[in-house]
């Protein structure tokens, strides 16, 4: 089961918490499980067939640019943080 | 920007007959750094331009015999502050020269324009103030003398009447045991407005330790560049000291009301003049006991 | 439209004549007229130093020069300072030194300082500072550009 | 040669026996640059071209209620008018578009306004005409009715309860989730991690702090500049002075409504971004101004217009708050953001909460921060975007309680330092980072070794700290019979990144810089490439290269096999040498015999690395502060940088000298002042006071190459960290100096004037 790290602004659908397990080969396999367990949560992460518009997703700790095709282990780490900008 | 007439008259005559015809749709042009930025920015509307760098008597530089200065209005500033003669004998005003913008500026600006542009921040003006320089300025009706101090009469705007012409500025032969120094304030070291500037004069005595006459010329701290007379008629006699010139720098801070704007709030602007005239007057007397005349390039602390 | 006047000069040793209207700049004539494009526009307003040329001589701001004043004046831009295939030693040392990042502002800087050496060949660091002082870099912080000019300043002498 | 150029010094990686990397070829575009040939946005010239001015609103919140453009239309020479009715409705789409998602109808508003203006300079309207100064007469005959609304220039203010709303619709997003009611405020973000209320409880030692910080531009020196031609047969082409060709072409398909294919951008030499060249501004218009007049259009913005109409950097309100147990280890830190996100959404608000604390290992934080939108222009990115503002509230506090604690604020630091490891505020963990060895040379530095003497002066240091995107890149490749290869890149390059990214292939190949032809192609004629920025090309781009030079060695092996009658399997190739049993042939020899084998090789590679690295950077700089009037003089400088491996060292001092100095500027006088309406009083580079030569020293440099895991050679991007540190190290030296502590950039005369008197400083 991989390790999603909740941010404090969605422990509202993960009913306060913090750290939840999913399962899923790929990104969308793993919502999908999410949604199921806390309904909402697709939603607020994925627009369409990608992930939201503003968040990204840190898979062990590698920020990805596959969105929800992005390969998932079972002991995979994933942390939904805010997309950045670019700039230099 | 809207189009305008071009002209280049090569004589005074054809100078002030043409200013004369078109009155104030016609505008001068020397150097040109102040003019066509405004004519740019819609500032100013001109109908015809008179280029007046083709009339001889404003390009030239002449020493008169009784060992002063008469420089044409549109002698660019690097000009006059590579003439060794001019900054030996008026320092004030080449530090001035030195400084109006980076070097490219300095290539076209004039002095004459600097003043005819009249802003109260104008660089040139309190050197020409303290070094006591003359404008002569020719008009339909002949020719007359304003001392540089009565040339500005607000920002922006001077005595020429329609038709007037600067065409040269008019220096007093250098006197002896004699200095003086330019300094202004801005946030950066190069490239930009006076927030405050200053320029001293002082002429020592015979023991070289006391003032026997001195004359301060403030910038951007009024509607026009002004002379500082009370705290110069101060100085006269005083020790030539670091306590008697920032006591002359408070006195001078009374001459000032300046306005707060984007380049300095008013209270900071009144506190600057004391210490720039402070500095200016000390840079000064280091000059009349015969320190090194050239313009000082301004970075570092005590340096503006 | 405004009237076209007639002017003839010199630019970059070649006599040139063209026509522009009286509110033309010199370094708009150069760029557009002239197809000098070397000359660059940063602010059109003397602030920048992107547009610096030399006339007769001297640099100035090609942005704050009517092009009707260049009547009978010789003017040079950064196209006239590599001579016969060969690069000034300033552009030598830009190259070598990576004084230059976008490289925008580097026509300004090469005549400036070539206006600079021409005058001062062994110019110091504060000097070198403040005659460039009109002319803006945004990318470089200006180290590698001062210690170009430096470089330059002494492979001129070895050359002389 | 780095030594009559640069005082630098490299800190290598043992492992490192490069050929090619390290060293410092001239770049292959120089030449083009000092003699005055490079063609710039500004610089195309093409048959039947005329020119193009924009009409700017003159006030900072507006209804427009109607645009009469008849007379503009009627004077002589004018070809064509447009506004916002000449682009298709934008719908309210979102799309990313190279810097993250926008909304469609703020960008296409932005490039014309649709029925409200947002701020003073917001584009209305544009003419094209026979030249430039027909274009602006015609400017003045349009006459626009406005319906005045209340201006807000301040972020605190927009943020109150009930304050007046720029959008009616716009709902604070909360990750993902919209607020019920309207606000000014268009995101919040919020990361928690451990106790830090607890955390606080028992700390030795709490600072709380303030600060503010103003608009500042990105000041490259070439203004916005395009070029568009709208050919009859429906095919659009702009030549472009961009960040991203390819960012460009999707940016201004989208507001044309256009498919992409209809649209080829042709990027020119830019002349300077620091992120401000990503977003199009003109492109759009000079396309619809070209359609009506069946004319190629260019359009450059005058100087005021950048300053007004293009995208600075935000202002913001900031509070750090920070506890420490009595050995100095941070044991809590808390942080308060509210960015001017300026007229429309989508601010670098995200970046700021993630780099707040993103220097040191804290296991108890909370972040709030909030983009809030104000009449001013619309904010991005400007190099490592939202980083400089929360480290000069960071390392001003850490600072603070360095002094407090009698700790050098290096150890403090090091005591605390983020490395492998360390969970990030916002959750991710830190792979292998150069924090601690960068922290540790300027430790050791002679600079900050040697003693600061004389009254009023001081030395301060600070950390920053940017990330590393990776986004997709890409090259194509052409092997040439005489040895050499030309090197297609998509990368738009305003740095010097040819060089950087073709020594890369040329150490796969083992040949010379030289030897490597690097050309920037259109977007018909490479493939798909991101962005110039995030710190990303030399890194990603260069990836790209690599692959294709692998390529280009199978490919070649494959012809040697061929030669020798062998199995493409026996063939080696070392230091460019193809060689099996007793066959060795050269490189360049066998370029020699490629058309006689099949003809010559073509290699190409697109790449989406994964890898997502960091970068950080130490600053140590001494000042004298004159007591008389505020001023600040920067006597010495030094920037450290965990650079990972040093492509072209020139280049990556260039960027850490350049970086500081615009911190520098910063720091010390850059700052949009507007009057009460909202109007921009100083948009000229006279008084928007950028640093000139004669107001900075020497930049000295350490480049600390500890390598990236995530790059063969362990390339790291080093655009960004640079300017992150000055403002805070500046700050602490100012501090040190004349015992005031500047809470509010820039510290110009004024300001640090006024602190030093209200401290009982100087005589005045």
């Amino acid at each position: 089961m991989a390790i999603v790290h909740i941010p404090p602004q969605m422990q509202e659908l993960t009913g306060g918490a913090a750290e939840v397990e999913a399962e899923g080969g790929n990104l969308r396999q793993l919502v999908a499980h999410l949604e199921a367990a806390f309904p909402g949560f697709r939603d607020r992460l994925t627009r369409g067939d990608s992930v939201a518009p503003g968040l990204a997703v840190s898979i062990d700790n590698v920020v990805t640019s596959r969105g929800l095709l992005a390969e998932i282990e079972t002991d995979s780490v994933v942390h939904i943080i805010p997309a950045i900008s670019g700039g230099s | 920007m809207r189009d305008f007439e071009y002209q280049a008259p090569s004589s005074i005559d054809e100078a002030v007959a043409l200013l004369a015809e078109h009155g104030d749709r016609a505008k001068m042009l020397a150097g040109g750094t102040d003019i066509i930025v405004q004519l740019r920015e819609g500032l100013r509307d001109a109908g015809l331009v008179v280029d007046v760098k083709k009339i001889p008597e404003l390009m030239q530089i002449a020493w008169r015999d009784d060992g002063g200065l008469e420089f044409g209005a549109s002698v660019p500033c690097h000009v006059i502050y590579k003439d060794e003669k001019i900054i030996d004998s008026y320092p004030a005003l080449t530090d001035s020269a030195k400084i109006i913008g980076g070097w490219q500026i300095q290539g076209r600006a004039s002095i004459g324009g600097n003043l005819c542009n009249s802003s109260p921040a104008a660089d040139s003006i309190p050197s020409l103030i303290v070094e006591g320089a003359a404008c002569r300025i020719a008009g339909p009706t002949g020719e007359r003398t304003v001392p540089v101090h009565d040339f500005c009469t607000g920002p922006g705007t001077n005595c020429l009447t329609e038709g007037e012409l600067l065409i040269s500025l008019v220096l007093p032969p250098p006197a002896k045991s004699a200095g003086s120094r330019y300094m202004r304030f801005i946030p950066r070291n190069e490239m930009d407005i006076a927030v405050v500037g200053a320029g001293a004069w002082l002429r020592l005595d015979e023991s070289g330790e006391s003032v026997e006459e001195a004359r301060l010329g403030l910038a951007a701290v009024a509607p026009t560049p002004l002379s500082a007379d009370e705290a110069a008629a101060w100085l006269q006699g005083k020790p030539a000291t670091e306590e008697s010139f920032s006591e002359a720098g408070d006195m001078a801070r009374k001459a000032a009301s300046p306005i707060s704007d984007m380049r300095g709030p008013a209270d900071y602007r009144v506190h600057l003049v004391g210490v720039l005239v402070k500095r200016a007057l000390t840079g000064a007397v280091g000059r009349a006991r015969g320190g090194d005349r050239n313009p000082v390039i301004p970075v570092g602390i005590n340096r503006c | 439209m405004g009237r076209k006047i007639h002017v003839s000069t010199t630019i970059n040793g070649e006599d040139s004549e063209f026509l522009c209207e009286a509110r033309q700049s010199l370094l708009e004539v150069l760029r557009t007229s002239l197809s000098l494009t070397g000359t660059k526009e940063g602010c059109n307003n003397g602030n920048c130093g992107a547009c610096t040329v030399l006339m007769n001589g001297v640099p100035v701001d090609s942005c704050l020069v009517l092009a009707v004043e260049t009547e009978g004046a010789e003017i040079e831009t950064v196209e006239s300072i590599a001579k016969e295939g060969h690069l000034h030693p300033l552009q030598e040392c830009f190259l070598e030194g990576a004084a230059l990042q976008c490289g925008i502002c580097t026509p300004g800087f090469l005549v400036s300082a070539k206006a600079l050496l021409d005058d001062n060949p062994d110019p110091g660091e504060k000097e070198i500072r403040f005659e460039l002082s009109g002319n803006l870099c945004r990318c470089t912080g200006y180290d590698k550009i001062v210690r170009a000019v430096q470089a330059a300043s002494e492979r001129m002498k070895e050359a002389n | 040669m780095s030594d009559n150029f640069s005082n630098s010094q490299i800190i290598k990686d043992p492992g490192d026996n490069y050929k090619t990397l390290g060293t410092r070829p001239v770049r292959h575009d120089g030449v083009d640059k000092v003699t005055g040939r490079a063609i710039y946005g500004n610089d195309v010239q093409l048959q039947g071209l005329i020119e193009g001015a924009i009409l700017r609103s003159p006030v900072a919140h507006a209804r427009i209620k109607s645009i009469d453009t008849s007379a503009a239309e009627a004077f002589p020479g004018v070809l064509a008018v447009a506004t916002s009715a000449d682009f298709p409705d934008p719908k309210d789409k979102v799309a990313d578009l190279g810097e993250g998602p926008v909304n469609l109808a703020h960008l296409s508003a932005n490039c014309l306004a649709r029925d409200k203006v947002f701020y003073k300079g917001q584009a209305i309207a544009a003419v094209a005409a026979r030249d430039v100064h027909i274009a602006e007469e015609a400017l003045s005959l349009i006459k626009v009715e406005y319906e005045l609304l209340p201006v807000l220039t301040r972020v605190l203010d927009a943020m109150k309860e009930g304050s007046p709303l720029l959008h009616e619709d716009l709902r604070t997003n909360e990750m993902g989730k919209k607020a019920d009611t309207p606000s000014n405020i268009s995101d919040h973000l919020h990361f928690e991690q451990g106790d830090p209320d607890t955390a606080f409880e028992n700390a030795h030692l709490v600072v709380e702090r303030e600060f503010k910080t103003q608009t500042v531009h990105q000041g490259y020196i070439e203004p916005h500049v395009a070029t568009a031609h709208w050919n009859q047969d429906g095919h659009l082409t702009v030549w472009a002075s961009t960040q991203g060709a390819f960012s460009a072409r999707e940016q201004t398909a989208e507001t044309l409504a256009l498919p992409v294919s209809k649209v080829k951008v042709i990027p020119c030499e830019i002349g300077g971004g620091f992120g401000g060249k990503i977003p199009i501004y003109l492109e759009p218009v000079a396309a619809v101004l070209s359609r009506k007049s069946g004319r190629p259009v260019k359009i450059q913005m005058t100087r005021d217009g950048v300053f007004e109409g293009t995208g600075p950097t935000p202002a913001s309100f900031m509070r750090i708050k920070v506890g420490v147990d009595e050995a100095g280890k941070i044991l809590a830190a808390e942080a308060w953001l509210a960015y001017e996100t300026g007229a429309y959404p989508g601010g670098v608000i995200g970046p700021g909460c993630m780099c707040v604390f993103s220097c040191y290992d804290i296991e108890n934080a909370r972040v709030d921060g909030f983009d809030v939108c104000v009449n001013k222009p619309w904010t991005k990115a400007y190099r490592a975007p939202g980083s400089t503002h929360v480290a000069f509230a960071m390392e001003s506090v850490v600072d603070e309680i360095a002094a407090k604690l009698e700790m050098d604020p290096i150890e403090l630091r090091l005591l605390n330092a983020a490395k492998e490891g360390t969970k990030r505020v916002d959750g991710p963990v830190y792979p292998r980072i150069g924090l601690v060895e960068t922290l540790e040379a300027a430790r050791d530095h002679d600079h900050y070794k040697s003693p600061i003497e004389g009254p009023n002066r001081g030395r301060g240091m600070a950390a920053g700290f940017w990330f590393n995107i990776g986004l997709k890149s890409s090259v194509t490749a052409h092997v040439n019979n005489d040895g050499t290869v030309t090197l297609l890149e998509g990368s738009t390059d305003i740095g010097g990144t040819r060089t950087s990214i073709a020594m890369q292939l040329a150490e796969t190949l083992g040949i010379g810089a030289e030897d490597i032809n690097p050309k920037v192609a259109d977007t018909d004629s490479v493939g798909y490439t991101d962005i110039t920025g995030g710190s990303r090309v030399t890194f990603a781009t260069g990836l790209a290269a690599i692959e294709a030079g692998k390529d280009i060695i199978s490919q070649m092996k494959g012809r040697a096999a061929m030669l020798w009658e062998c199995e493409e399997g026996e063939v080696g190739f070392a230091d460019a040498v193809f060689s099996q049993d007793s066959n060795s042939i050269t490189f360049a020899e066998l370029c020699g015999k490629l058309s006689s084998t099949g003809g010559l090789i073509t290699a190409r590679a697109s790449v989406d690395p994964q890898g997502f690295t960091n970068g950080f950077a130490v600053h140590i700089c001494d000042i004298e502060v004159d007591p008389e009037t505020g001023k600040v003089d920067i006597l010495r400088y030094t920037a450290l940088q965990d650079a990972g491996k040093a492509i072209h060292p020139s280049y990556v001092e260039g960027q850490m000298q350049g970086g500081s100095v615009q911190g520098i500027g910063w720091a010390l006088n850059e700052e949009y002042l507007f009057d009460e309406d909202g109007r921009m009083l100083n948009p000229t580079m006279l008084d928007y006071r950028m640093p000139t030569a004669l107001d900075v020293p020497m930049i000295d440099t350490v480049i600390i190459e500890v390598p990236n895991p995530s790059h063969p050679f362990g390339v790291r991007g080093v655009g960004e960290p640079p300017i992150v540190p000055p403002p805070p190290a500046i700050a602490n030296a100012i501090k040190n100096a004349t015992g005031v502590r500047m809470t509010e950039l820039p510290m110009s005369p004024p300001r640090v004037f006024e602190a030093i008197t209200k401290n009982g400083g100087a005589p005045s």
